[in-house]
């Protein structure tokens, strides 16, 4: 039986020469007579030429082929996909805040300033440090900001030769990247078995040329880095920075401060802890907070209070800034959507968010490993997430990660993060966040056992999953090799 | 406890399976001395009704002012339906899409992004988004040094008349690997480059030469003439384009004889709000030799196991997450929701009504700089044609014009002479579709005022 | 394979005593302990106890589980499916209007009274009639204005017997249900075999008693009413009115107006021809538009415009209206968005509707009848809605409008209307408005054909359909039998 | 051509697909002479952009007030979700349920709804929605007037105390088929109805009794009372019900002895902002012997060929479009979009929340009794509770007192001495969980200001 419920052309199928939405464009028609001609074009872009009620029909049809934190449930590990508020969404789109010109006058935008204002005053405060800027657009960006005040620290003070940056091979892959961005070569350090930082091979490593560290902790391999106090040690005295990569801060949030656990500058993902949504790929917003030291390096602009009045710091207040990352300052309308979850959560909602991470983490990890799967790190509590290996599986009946998630789509269920960390292979890195109710923790350790049962009964059946999505299993060499990324090809 | 599903009973359950007595226990590896206190810099919790009251008095206090302003933020109309489909839960609220089965209706629209931005551009490729306009360029900046293989001294030439803000940004982000941007300088006059500027250059090692059409100042640019001059020396061409005006003006990919190698800018003019200058997005196109060079992400399209056409992600051995230290960018999460808001946008426009929009906003500037030119005090910068904006010098002092016009309910423009100083008390004024002649007629009356303080 | 994407429980199966969205409620523990105890309620009402994500979980997921406009041509006749811009959502539901007590005084009421009173003036105007009152909540209760203003005027005349309304037996349901409402006595007269009203048969049943008629006019089999003016004629001799039936406007919106026919009354259904959603069902809105004989009767409120400022009437000024339907002025959020979509519209595009939802409905007629489908009125125009009867195949092969309709589901199209008019069994009633695509139309021919072809294969696959949807073929008989309307049962 | 999608091309291959040559011939069949002409009456076509302007320059114009009024449209804080979800394509834009199988989205959250609300007012049966809370208890006399075989007169008893607008627009509604009501007088010191004036109607003949609770004047009746001496008397009891309350307040079917029979009200206070009044929906629920005596749609559960549970309307023979002239009531068409708002409503509330909401009301209401009570010209009507109304005097007109509290921002309430003679000057005030103390305490100096000239 053709789904036909499941087809849906490509937008420029439904295209008819002549065709168009006509309210949406002015009603004149257009006219370049008095620019010069040789700087016109002459094809008509491929844009669609559609009517208002095709493509309404189309964009709705498609997103209705996605998965999402609004329909399943989605315990991607690394990714922190907590519910995100309608109120958060539909506040940070009242009209005048969608209005604001990012140069309007701070005289005309006290409303708007008050609020990033705050956020970065509770954002300093959750994280223990000293300065927070909004402006990075995403985490990578937050990195950058960070990895590139550690070199700006390090010149100002006349110290040219540190260029290193130490990242635990069980970084993400941005760590290595940004460090490479800012001019720095990348050390790698080893994880020890339990998850824990090789401290052994990090003394080895730190020395003169030591610019900084990146770690994220609880790590990304899920479990909390109980060295992490001689670590800091270790670097700081060795003159290096600790940079903090907070997209997991969600593990920690109201019980531990990256600022106490002596880190110099961390980035925070509000696309995850603080529950901006994730957008099918961003914006998300990397906001960066600073110790004492790093304060005058920000990026800018960051806001000031000045009595009860408001404004963007300008180059001439902070002459040691790195500079600004962004046309105006950073994702503001993501950064109100922060701020307003922060005040539906405030300080007592603050203190819950890891300790019910944590909670249906652990309990997930529990009920998985009596269920017959196999962790990676079985004497380890789990922070927000925790690995599963499926070393066993593979080995005895061929089944992989890949497997397990694709059939887990068929059981309406988000797989977990497959692809990361790399250094463990078949596994999965599964994160409930604390916005999970436990029957849908209990679903989804049922529909795990079901899936090792039909497994056992008939792998093919498996390999041949997903069944009840728009699409069967794709061919990801095929998409690289016979490249078609625009139409027609 | 906001958004916490769990009961008593249930907490009490679940840690007797995890085999602790409380909550506590299961934080037991985390050093105690690194707990952290009463985080009493946080306000209390207030209920979604409170925020709402408290989000209402904060955006009454940024009255929207009439806006005359652009410089890379636009005030253009967007069509109810875009933000109404964009904000659907399944958009709104799904991860990046690496489980492709299950993110389809992602993958496909940015396929069809791709498609509508390489056509607006003149280019084979487009990625699915980048930060924004300014972060843009410096992504271009970094590929154009990896990508021009013949060069090596890690230098740019840059236009002057390439928004000032966008070469700072640039600035900050591709000198940390020596890279470094040298500045044309352009005609005062008419507000654009001129080839002798440019033939002071010629014969020395650049990667790339960046041109942005229409300029920072609204004056069009010989790009013809520039692009041409640039491949004679060596050079890539990186072009900043605005993709609205490319519903009217010559692609990137047209210019001169070979077209520019890279083209991008920023996304904002498509379907998304000006709102306070984020969430935007960067959007990047190429030639095709340069594919493997692009950062950020691509999507293809393929066949699933039955033989039917689907989407993925590909080309991700560029990317961050495979290629780690040596991969093309940094970037991870883009600005995803931005881009589905612009498909959308470009979709209900069409090419015709991407035109109108364009043309508009072209003649609501000749109408603008008709009205006021007789102001005293006010003087055209520049002559020659303006896209839609232009550079007009005032007998008062920008920044204090800006402040009287917003309280009369105008955001007058931009005050640019800081970077600009060879024009005393500039300012930069924009017009888009959403003038009308009694808007332009207002401005005029207004500026008069506060110019001569007299009703025009 | 069980398709957990298609399932999804009832809400209270998410429901776990003591949970709840906190954010939603004052954080104040409820107490009426001053409230006299008697009067208190003892047992906990069956509301869910879910989180915020599980609801906003479960009404997602529930939505996609309809077919809509949104995403499916939806070629319902008699319902006028339009595309419902979704520009007039977005402005209905501005702030200040949402938030507007219906007692809010005029002089902070100007704006929205303005809009009304537009909507009053530009109803008026295609319909050619002399008053307009945007009250009626729905197309039913319009036709109650209608009649009751209809007697109201008889018995101001001191004609004290008119009670009868006649009806053609093809008429909606609505009309002798509303009828009755009003007190009166129904005559029911025949369709003559090319779908125009049997003259004779009115001339038999006209007279004394003869409070109105109820025509619609295209009809509901889709035709043009020829003899209207003879109709007309007929009744207003006789001392009746003529109650015009508007649910069909679109067909005849800019072409012919139902005033200039004879008209006395008139309701429109806003909620198809002005393209305000049908929302699962309504809000709807049934504004009436009389003639100048019934002004004086018209159900209240409606806006007067003074000098340049606006305002209700009051009991005072409209003393022998037939008063008040609502407790406030009727639907005016409805109203407000027909408001919205009749200024889109503009003179040139009233102009257009009719035009077009003809267009297509007579192409698709062609077309259909060209593929061997039988149409009901061959020789008739379609209006914008025509009838494919299916007796033939019926007796052929079995094939039911019903297997059809559920057929048409697995082939991702709305099925056309079955049930109504009764008087034709085993038909389709089809319309499709002026807002689809020819390329549509073609699809939804391709479809008809198939599905043909297919039952001359296997009728008893046709029988299952569908089988894409979220459930079978469902047991009417089971639910009206076995009655389970509240949870749990 | 708005909204139309056709080009030149297609509509002349259509038209020869039709065989005719021109648009115009499609409409051959209507008579010349019937053709209408140019419309002057309606204004030029507006771009959506235009349109925007002027629907946000009307808004403009009609400032919120501070909400001190209710009287049947209450100021209730809604959850962003609720129109966010409810304003979905598919549920915005669906029709009627009638193809269940494309339907089951609407079908199941009417179903729950039904639930919801049955359980609310303590009734075994629900239907899917009337119009709103006026035109449900005309429903509900009509209904009542079919099930009481045994009474003749065609008369209701009603109180005093219920909504003089409802009572007027049931009389509008049911006056056709010579139904009356006879109006049960209240005692004015307590603003409820006492036994002897229901008495005075001991034995007569009357379908039933209509008992609101609240009371128009937020009064609580004593519903066990009244309840069993209108069965006693042969009458069955409709209860007209702010659902909020029955968070708190005793379900109607709990009433007396035998509970009510039917109960109907305004859904409005569930999720349904106050809109000028519309749409909102009147709810009915009933007694299961009643149950095929209700008007309007019912949705119910059922298995489909496979044997999986399913939902589709039920109970269709009691409707017009099967039972035509003998339908128990004409509605075709409801309130559905406004039922699927609250059924959201009702599931983030929930039994704690909706509870939290009717208390802060309540509460809300002692703070400004106590606030006003003692201004000059400021006199409470009613002795006895209030639930989150009350009745106040004043010295000056209410209409010139509610003017002027709309020039300092608020909404002081809904004047109702036309209503009521009895009362001079008379204010009838509402309080909801959306105001806090401040709120009081400004409403208490305006209203000082207002009556005495000065500032409290
Ligand atoms: C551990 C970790 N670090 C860094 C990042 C990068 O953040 P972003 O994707 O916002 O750039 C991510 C998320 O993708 C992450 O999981
Ligand atoms: C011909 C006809 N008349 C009357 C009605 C009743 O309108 P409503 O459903 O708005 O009450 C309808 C629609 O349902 C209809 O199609």
């Amino acid at each position: 039986m053709v789904d036909a419920v499941k087809m849906e052309k490509v937008i420029f199928e439904h295209s008819v020469s002549g065709r168009r939405a006509t309210v949406q464009a002015p009603a004149v028609a257009a006219d370049f007579s008095d620019l010069p001609s040789a700087l016109l074009r002459e094809d008509k872009p491929l844009l669609p030429e559609t009517s208002e009620l095709q493509v309404v029909r189309h964009y709705t049809r498609l997103s209705q082929k996605n998965f999402s934190i609004d329909t399943q449930f989605y315990p991607l590990g690394s990714c922190t996909m907590k519910y995100n508020p309608r109120a958060c969404n539909t506040l940070a789109m009242l009209p005048n805040f969608l209005a604001r010109h990012p140069l309007a006058p701070a005289s005309h935008s006290q409303g708007f300033l008050a609020c990033m204002h705050d956020l970065q005053e509770i954002l300093q405060e959750v994280t223990g440090m000293k300065g927070v800027s909004l402006t990075p657009m995403a985490g990578a960006q937050g990195e950058f900001a960070g990895v590139a005040m550690i070199m700006a620290y390090h010149r100002q003070r006349g110290d040219m030769e540190r260029n290193e940056i130490i990242v635990p091979d069980a970084a993400h892959g941005t760590n290595p990247a940004t460090a490479v961005m800012c001019g720095c070569v990348v050390k790698e350090i080893p994880t020890g078995p339990d998850g824990d930082v090789d401290v052994e091979a990090l003394k080895a490593v730190v020395g003169p040329n030591t610019a900084g560290i990146m770690l994220t902790n609880p790590s990304t391999v899920g479990v909390f880095e109980r060295k992490i106090e001689e670590i800091s040690k270790i670097v700081h005295e060795a003159g290096g920075l600790l940079y903090y990569d907070g997209a997991n801060l969600n593990a920690i949030l109201g019980k531990v401060r990256p600022g106490d656990m002596g880190f110099d500058v961390i980035h925070m993902n509000l696309h995850k802890t603080f529950s901006t949504p994730h957008g099918g790929g961003g914006p998300g917003s990397g906001a960066v907070g600073v110790s004492e030291r790093l304060v005058p390096f920000m990026p800018m602009p960051h806001v000031l209070k000045e009595g009860d009045r408001y404004r963007y710091v300008t180059e001439a207040d902070v002459p040691d800034s790195i500079g600004r990352l962004s046309g105006w300052a950073g994702n503001a309308g993501v950064n109100l959507r922060a701020y307003i979850y922060a005040r539906l959560l405030g300080r007592d909602g603050m203190h819950r968010v890891a300790e019910f991470a944590a909670l249906n983490a652990n309990y997930l990890q529990a009920r998985l490993s009596a269920a017959g799967f196999d962790l990676a790190y079985p004497d380890r509590r789990a922070s927000h997430e925790f690995i599963v290996t499926l070393k066993r599986q593979a080995k005895d009946i061929g089944l992989t990660a890949t497997d397990i998630a694709k059939r887990l789509l068929d059981k309406c269920f988000h797989a977990p993060t497959i692809y990361f960390p790399l250094l463990l292979t078949s596994c999965l890195l599964i994160e409930t966040t604390e916005n999970e109710a436990k029957e849908d923790l209990d679903a989804f350790v049922e529909a795990m056992i079901e899936i090792l049962r039909e497994a056992e009964a008939d792998i093919e059946m498996i390999k041949g999953a997903p069944y009840t999505q728009p699409v069967r299993r794709l061919d990801d060499v095929k998409a690289a090799r016979e490249l078609d990324v625009v139409w027609p090809n | 406890m906001p958004f916490i599903p769990h009961t008593e009973t249930e907490i009490r359950s679940m840690l007797d399976t995890i085999g602790v007595n409380e909550l506590e226990a299961i934080f037991d590896e985390i050093p105690d001395d690194l707990r952290c206190g009463q985080l009493e810099g946080v306000p209390e919790g207030l209920t979604e009704y409170e925020v709402t009251r408290l989000l209402h008095q904060r955006a009454a206090e940024d009255q929207a002012l009439s806006c005359f302003a652009g410089a890379g933020a636009y005030d253009h109309h967007i069509p109810a339906a875009v933000w109404e489909i964009t904000t659907r839960g399944e958009f709104y609220s799904a991860y990046t899409p690496y489980q492709a089965e299950a993110s389809q209706g992602t993958l496909q629209l940015i396929y069809e992004y791709q498609s509508m931005m390489a056509s607006l551009t003149g280019m084979d490729i487009s990625n699915a988004s980048l930060y924004d306009g300014a972060s843009a360029l410096a992504e271009a900046v970094l590929m154009a040094v990896r990508a021009n293989r013949k060069s090596k001294s890690r230098k740019l030439l840059v236009a002057g008349t390439v928004n000032p803000t966008y070469r700072k940004v640039t600035n900050v982000i591709v000198h940390n690997q020596n890279i470094s941007l040298d500045e044309v300088p352009f005609d005062n006059a008419s507000g654009t480059t001129v080839t002798a500027a440019l033939e002071a250059h010629a014969g020395e090692d650049y990667a790339a030469l960046v041109i942005q059409q229409p300029n920072f100042f609204g004056s069009l640019e010989a790009v013809d003439e520039m692009t041409d001059w640039a491949h004679a020396n060596g050079m890539l061409v990186v072009a900043v384009a605005n993709p609205m005006t490319l519903a009217a003006l010559k692609a990137p990919g047209q210019w001169g004889e070979k077209g520019a190698d890279i083209a991008c800018g920023e996304g904002q003019p498509l379907g998304v709000p000006m709102s306070s200058g984020g969430p935007y997005y960067g959007f990047m196109c190429c030639k095709q030799p340069l594919a493997r060079q692009m950062p950020g992400r691509i999507v293809g399209r393929t066949v699933d196991l039955d033989g039917n056409p689907g989407f993925a992600l590909t080309l991700q051995a560029r990317e961050q997450h495979i290629r780690r230290s040596k991969a093309t960018s940094n970037i991870c999460t883009n600005q995803g929701l931005c881009v589905t808001a612009s498909t959308i946008y470009m979709s209900l426009l069409g090419p015709e009504g991407l035109a109108r929009v364009a043309s508009a906003s072209h003649k609501n500037m000749n109408a603008l700089l008709a009205a006021i030119k007789d102001i005293d005090g006010v003087s055209v910068a520049h002559a020659g044609p303006s896209f839609h904006e232009a550079l007009i010098t005032l007998s008062k002092p920008a920044a204090v014009v800006i402040e009287q016009m917003a309280n009369l309910g105008f955001l007058a423009g931009v005050s640019v002479s800081e970077d600009y100083p060879q024009y005393e008390n500039a300012l930069l004024v924009c017009t888009t579709e959403t003038k009308n002649d009694a808007d332009i007629a207002a401005y005029a009356t207004a500026l008069n005022t506060v110019l001569n303080g007299e009703a025009a």
